[in-house]
């Protein structure tokens, strides 16, 4: 199990919560999964977001490994100017 | 429509064109002559990206009708290189990296080129000045500057 | 639009006079072809003046007046050191207006016929007490660039009448004047305010004095106020401080974009401070 | 993606300052530049914008336009996409894109494009749009973003704010953002000072000189060419493929020259328009906006209203931060109001922290991103009241930000926790430079803040070929916007082992490469950089193959070094080094081209810190302030190109001293922009500014080869309020309230 953490505003649409812990192999099962379990999670996390993975900012890959120990974040999607 | 037949010269070559009277000389360098080294950055004269020099006086071509070319000598970007001889202030811009995007570059190297005709031994605060009117956004100046700077010193010691 | 190029004022005029719909005469073209661009005005006649012998000369008259003609452009001007020596404040306010290249373009004449209430050489030279020439259907005028400006963008030169050149008075002793405005940015920016002050000294008293605001009142006007103040005394702190609370004072300015409505009324007080000063110590051969 | 190893040292070419590669075309007038392409039957277009901030569309009629002649065309919403459908927050944003570049049934903002014509020459183009009649039905307008936020404000289109917008805001708030840790309340109360105070900022353009400019050709056949002067051509394509219901791959765009971007020619504005235009006419139609079009109907940076409180201990010790930042965005949603939260606080360590952003919209243009989107404004607020901390407390500015600062392992204020980061060695730096210890005149003050930005990578593609003659071509997919061609031609150099001349980087089109993500986020020379050394790679790992035939020895007893193929080892046999010239004469006798290729989505573009110093002057008589001294202190990771790094070191610098002195959206009761032009919206002269002098710190970012950190954004974050903190010194007044105009600086002094 991998520790995802919600900044605040996320958490309204996970019954609170500001960690959920999901089954995951890389950052494309942690959205898939913590859709599944919070559906109201699913517009923020279709119209973006990122994923920090121990301090790494993910900002698109969902292909990107985490592990049972890494730190995970979500995050808003990255743009620049 | 009334066209106006414009005879003159540019960059030391014979030139005619015909314009509309409402045409301005920056419209007839880039639209009739295939000039576009002078660039419309803001058509009100607030930004010198059109800089050239008519009959050796620096201007900006946004303001200047295409008619009133008619007789006169222009200079523009594209002929301040001497033939494969880039001008000293081209070479030291490339090696200072005083352009980043480089739209504002034709206008400051006709203006400067203006400048170093005029006074050879500008002080910082002259070259600035002297430049107030042609906005760069990139660079904040410095190295166009410092370029501007150490060519005026080369082209003095060079006389 | 139709493009003409007369080789005298009185042939200006007369295209002028009979022309039909907006009619503009270019000199510099640093406002006219802005107008254009923008869609401002669109001219159907364009009178170019530049061609017109004389109209690009600076002559200094036998009594020491100055005549500039109507396309002499404010390089021109600074490149003239007599002139310069003399009316120092004049030329450096016509210098102040846009960049190198618009000094290149732009004239004296130009600057007036605008009308704008922020013109930089107007208050100069009206401080200077200085007089254009009107070349229209009915012969030829002298005209106070005093009597100029009617409300902003609008003068008193009526159809078909332009301008062939600026007159200048001469100089004479112990004169100075000069020409501050406030902008925001060192340089190309519209005046917040304007001033111009033109005097004349015997020893330390002042026996002349014009000050000219700009910017902050519809029309580009004397403060007679100032003259009052100035002539007869010598200049120190208490009159300077009286000289800025009748510029305040005369000072009717709007709030637009470029400054508000109290700003404006301070710093007029504090530029006619400054030139005065400065026109003082050139009066007095000081710099 | 893991990195293989790291290099940080023994550079040959990385790190030094070679001429650009495109120099000699920037200064001869031959670069090609939107605006200088054009094609055999070309016509010019021209666009019709409201004069309205806000009104509903009755009836266009462009009769009397299409009467004109020389007009060929003359299109409205009606000739775009009926597919596209509204949906709410960034669901919608292929929607916002179409409605901003042609409106509908409604103008939102003074300068929305509502028609457009094509004809024979610009003067009959724009002769033209002024005999479309429009008949509009004026609606109540707002361009305030705390009157937009308030009850009764006008509503700009209901139903646009997403999920993350709590129930109980005026439907104008669209976005909002919530984070931080710890526990606020309770780190107030450990306070020995707290500081609370509002701040606000105008929204500012980013001013590039070059105006957008395009030129289309588009047949029935559904093909089409685009040239235009975009940041992101790829990104061009897909959206202008949307709008006009094409298939993308149909649809090539080059990418022009670019004459300055800074986040603005990061979405399209005119070019599906042309394409329209280029269709209905069948023939190529270049459109240019004016300046003023520009201005207002260009992306300005987002405004501002921003609250901030504070809490600091005796030592400097912050206890607790929290931030409300509330972001006008035009009238669209976008506005960074996230980000400015999630910059907010992030350069300190900090126990308790909670920000909030709102995006807000209103009656102006759809805000577009600018250099750092959102942290040069939270930076000004938070900065200033650190600022203010320290003088009240009587504390050195470095040591306390030193005391607090993010160091490797912090948990940033935005969640995470920092890998490497360079903030304490910019400030030790600055510290340390003869500017902070240098003595002041009368009447001057010296001002230092931080700042801080995330960078980003996203999707790059990089084509490395060989020649014959074994010289290099790359083709990039990133617009070069300051240089990157430089940067680029000299890590190919470094891994290549050859000459940095021997290397021609090229923006290729997007029919050349695979999808390329804009050059935004600071990204290039980190993205396209670690691509173009992956490809490099790739290529070398090719040319070892070739060795190793010819050796007849095994690919992995083969390395390259300095330009050459050489045995791995003495296990591996005794061969004279083969050049890379050698290898790529026989390649088509060897096995074909030698071609490196890298396609993917570096994630590991770190993040990047700044600390400036500035000496401000203020005429107390006029409220004038100058900048007599800057210097910019930043962690590039690693300089490639220091001189180009230096460059938008000061770039940034003089676009946060416009924006901190004199730029501003200045609109008029009636909605309508006031200065759409750079005579009013002044941004800084050559005589306004001195020298600006620049430290380039490395602390090697670990998700890159050589350690890049991008440099682009991070620049403009520190300026704002360094010369918040430099005028509040020299003056004796804080100023909460962007720009420091003359005006509002006397003002403030006279109520002192």
């Amino acid at each position: 199990m991998v520790e995802v953490n919600l900044w605040s505003g996320l958490r309204q649409h996970a019954d609170g919560k500001d960690k959920v812990k999901v089954e995951a192999k890389n950052v494309g099962e942690i959205l898939k999964r913590l859709v599944e379990a919070y559906p109201g999670l699913k517009p923020q996390i279709d119209s973006g977001v990122s994923v920090a993975v121990d301090g790494r900012i993910i900002a698109s890959d969902l292909t990107e490994p985490v592990y049972q120990e890494s730190e995970v974040y979500l995050i808003q999607q990255l743009r620049g100017g | 429509m009334n066209k106006i037949h414009v005879s003159t010269t540019v960059n030391g070559d014979d030139t005619e064109f015909l314009c509309d009277p409402r045409e301005t000389l920056l419209d007839c360098l880039r639209d009739k002559l295939n000039l576009t080294g002078a660039k419309e950055g803001c058509g009100t004269g607030d930004c010198g990206a059109c800089s050239v020099t008519l009959d050796d006086r620096l201007v900006c071509s946004c303001l200047v009708l295409g008619a009133e070319a008619e007789g006169k000598k222009i200079q523009t970007v594209e002929g301040i290189a001497n033939g494969d001889q880039l001008h000293p202030l081209q070479k030291k811009f490339i090696e200072y990296a005083a352009l980043q995007c480089g739209i504002c570059t034709p206008g400051i190297l006709v203006a400067t080129k203006s400048l170093l005709e005029k006074n050879p031994n500008p002080t910082e605060t002259e070259v600035r000045y002297w430049l107030a009117g042609n906005l760069c956004r990139c660079t904040g100046y410095d190295k166009i500057i410092r370029a501007i700077m150490d060519t005026a010193a080369d082209m003095r010691e060079a006389h | 639009m139709e493009y003409y190029t007369p080789e005298s004022f009185n042939k200006a005029s007369e295209i002028a006079t009979n022309a039909q719909g907006i009619t503009r005469f270019l000199a510099g073209g640093t406002d006219v072809l802005v107008q254009l661009r923008t869609d401002m005005i669109s001219p159907d006649i364009l009178i170019d003046i530049k061609n017109i012998p004389g109209a690009k000369e600076i002559e200094c008259l036998a009594d020491g007046s100055w005549r500039i003609g109507a396309a002499v452009t404010g390089a021109e001007m600074s490149e003239h050191s007599e002139l310069k020596a003399q009316w120092p404040g004049l030329v450096e306010a016509m210098d102040l207006i846009g960049s190198t290249q618009i000094q290149g373009r732009a004239t004296l004449v130009g600057n007036l016929c605008n009308g704008s209430p922020a013109a930089d050489s107007v208050p100069a030279m009206m401080a200077a007490n200085a007089s254009v020439l009107v070349v229209g259907p009915n012969g030829t005028r002298e005209l106070s660039v005093q009597d100029m400006p009617v409300s902003p963008g609008k003068t008193s030169l009526s159809k078909g009448e332009v301008i062939s050149a600026v007159l200048i008075p001469a100089r004479g002793n112990n004169g100075g004047d000069a020409y501050l405005r406030f902008i925001p940015r060192t340089e190309m920016d519209i005046a917040v305010v304007g001033c111009g002050v033109n005097l004349r000294t015997d020893g330390e008293i002042i026996t002349e004095a014009r000050l000219c605001l700009g910017a902050v009142t519809p029309t580009i006007q004397v403060v007679s106020e100032v003259t009052k103040l100035l002539v007869g005394n010598k200049l120190d702190q208490t009159i300077l401080d009286a000289v800025a609370k009748a510029a305040s004072a005369a000072s009717k300015p709007i709030t637009d974009k470029r400054g508000t409505i109290e700003y404006r009324i301070e710093v007029a007080g504090v530029l006619a401070k400054r030139a005065t000063k400065i026109a003082y110590d050139r009066a007095r051969g000081l710099k | 993606m893991a990195l293989d190893e790291q290099k940080t040292d023994g550079f040959k070419y990385v790190g030094t300052r070679p001429n650009r590669p495109d120099g000699l075309d920037k200064v001869t007038g031959r670069a090609k530049f939107g605006a200088d392409m054009s094609a055999p039957g070309m016509l010019h277009g021209a666009i019709l914008r409201s004069p309205h901030a806000h009104a509903r569309i009755i009836k266009i009629d462009t009769s009397a336009a299409e009467a004109l002649t020389g007009v060929k065309a003359i299109v409205t919403r009606a000739d775009f996409s009926k597919n596209i459908k509204f949906a709410p927050g960034s669901k919608g944003a292929t929607w916002s894109v179409l409605e901003n570049v042609m409106a509908n049934e409604k103008v939102l903002y003074d300068g929305h494009a509502l028609a457009a014509v094509a004809a024979t020459s610009q003067l009959i183009a724009r002769d033209a749009i002024k005999l479309i009649k429009v008949e509009y039905e004026i609606l109540p307008h707002v361009t305030d973003v705390d009157k937009a936020m308030a009850p009764g404000a006008p509503i700009i289109r209901e139903g646009t704010a997403d999920s993350s917008v709590p129930d109980g805001y005026h439907p104008n708030v669209v976005g909002y953002h919530n984070s931080g840790h710890g526990d606020v309340a309770a780190g107030f109360k450990e306070a020995d000072l707290i500081i609370e105070d509002s701040f606000s900022t105008e929204a500012t353009h980013q001013g590039y000189i070059e105006p957008h400019a395009c030129l289309a050709t588009l047949g029935q056949d559904g093909k089409g060419e685009l040239w235009c002067t975009t940041q992101g051509h790829w990104a061009a394509q897909k959206i202008c493929a949307a709008l006009l219901d094409l298939e993308t791959s149909q649809l090539r765009v080059t990418a022009s020259e670019i004459g300055g971007g800074f986040g603005g020619k990061t979405t399209v504005f005119i070019e599906p328009v042309a394409l329209a235009l280029a269709r209905k006419a069948n023939r190529p139609v270049k459109l240019v906006m004016s300046r003023s079009e520009v201005f207002r109907a260009t992306g300005p940076t987002a405004s501002t209203s921003m609250d901030i409180k504070i809490g600091m201990k005796k030592d400097g010790t912050i206890t607790a931060a929290q931030g409300t930042f509330r972001l006008q965005g035009g009238a669209f949603p976008g506005a960074p109001g996230n980000f400015t939260a999630m910059c907010a606080f992030a350069p300190y360590s900090l126990k308790n922290v909670n920000q909030i952003g709102y995006d807000v919209m209103s009656n102006r243009p759809k805000q577009a991103a600018y250099r750092a989107p959102g942290s040069p404004m939270a930076a000004f607020a938070v900065e200033s009241i650190i600022d203010e901390l320290c003088n009240q407390l009587d504390l050195d500015p470095f040591e306390v930000r030193l005391k607090n600062a993010s160091r490797k392992g912090t948990k940033a204020s935005f969640g995470p926790r920092f890998d490497d980061i360079g903030l304490v060695e910019t400030l030790e730096a600055a510290k340390a430079h003869p500017h902070y210890s240098a003595p002041l005149k009368e009447g001057q003050g010296r001002g230092v803040s931080c700042g801080f930005w995330f960078n980003f990578g996203g999707e790059t593609s990089v084509t490395l070929a060989l020649s014959l003659d074994g010289t290099a071509q790359i083709s990039v997919g990133t617009p070069d916007v300051g240089g990157s061609r430089a940067s680029i031609a000299l890590m190919a150099a470094e891994e290549l082992g050859i000459p940095y001349e021997h290397i021609r980087v090229t923006v290729a089109d997007t029919a050349t490469l695979g999808y390329n993500e804009i050059s935004h986020g600071s990204r290039v020379t980190y993205a396209s950089g670690l691509a173009t050394i992956k490809a490099a790679r790739d290529a070398i790992k090719k040319l070892c193959k070739r060795a190793a035939i010819k050796w007849d020895i095994p690919e992995d007893a083969v390395k390259w070094q300095d330009g050459c193929a050489v045995p791995s080892g003495p296990n591996a046999g005794d061969f004279d080094p083969i050049p890379i010239k050698q290898l790529t004469a026989t390649m088509g006798a060897t096995g074909g081209p030698i071609v490196g290729h890298f396609e993917a989505n570096p994630e590991g573009a770190g993040v990047s810190f700044a600390t400036h110093i500035v000496d401000a002057e203020v005429d107390k008589e006029t409220g004038k302030t100058s900048i007599i001294r800057y210097t910019v202190v930043q962690d590039a990771g690693k300089a490639i190109h220091p001189t180009y790094v230096e460059g938008q070191f000061q770039g940034g610098a003089a676009q946060g001293i416009g924006w901190a002195l004199n730029e501003e959206y200045i609109y008029g009761e009636d909605g309508r922009l006031q200065n759409s032009g750079f005579l009013d919206y002044r941004i800084p002269l050559a005589s306004d500014l001195p020298m600006i002098d620049t430290v380039i710190v490395e602390v090697p970012n670990p998700g890159h080869p050589y350690g890049v950190r991008g440099v682009g954004e991070t620049s403009i974050c520190p300026p704002l309020a360094a010369i918040a903190n430099a005028v509040s010194a020299a003056a004796g007044v804080r100023l909460r309230q962007l720009p420091m105009s003359p005006p509002r600086i006397l003002a403030a002094l006279k109520v002192k």
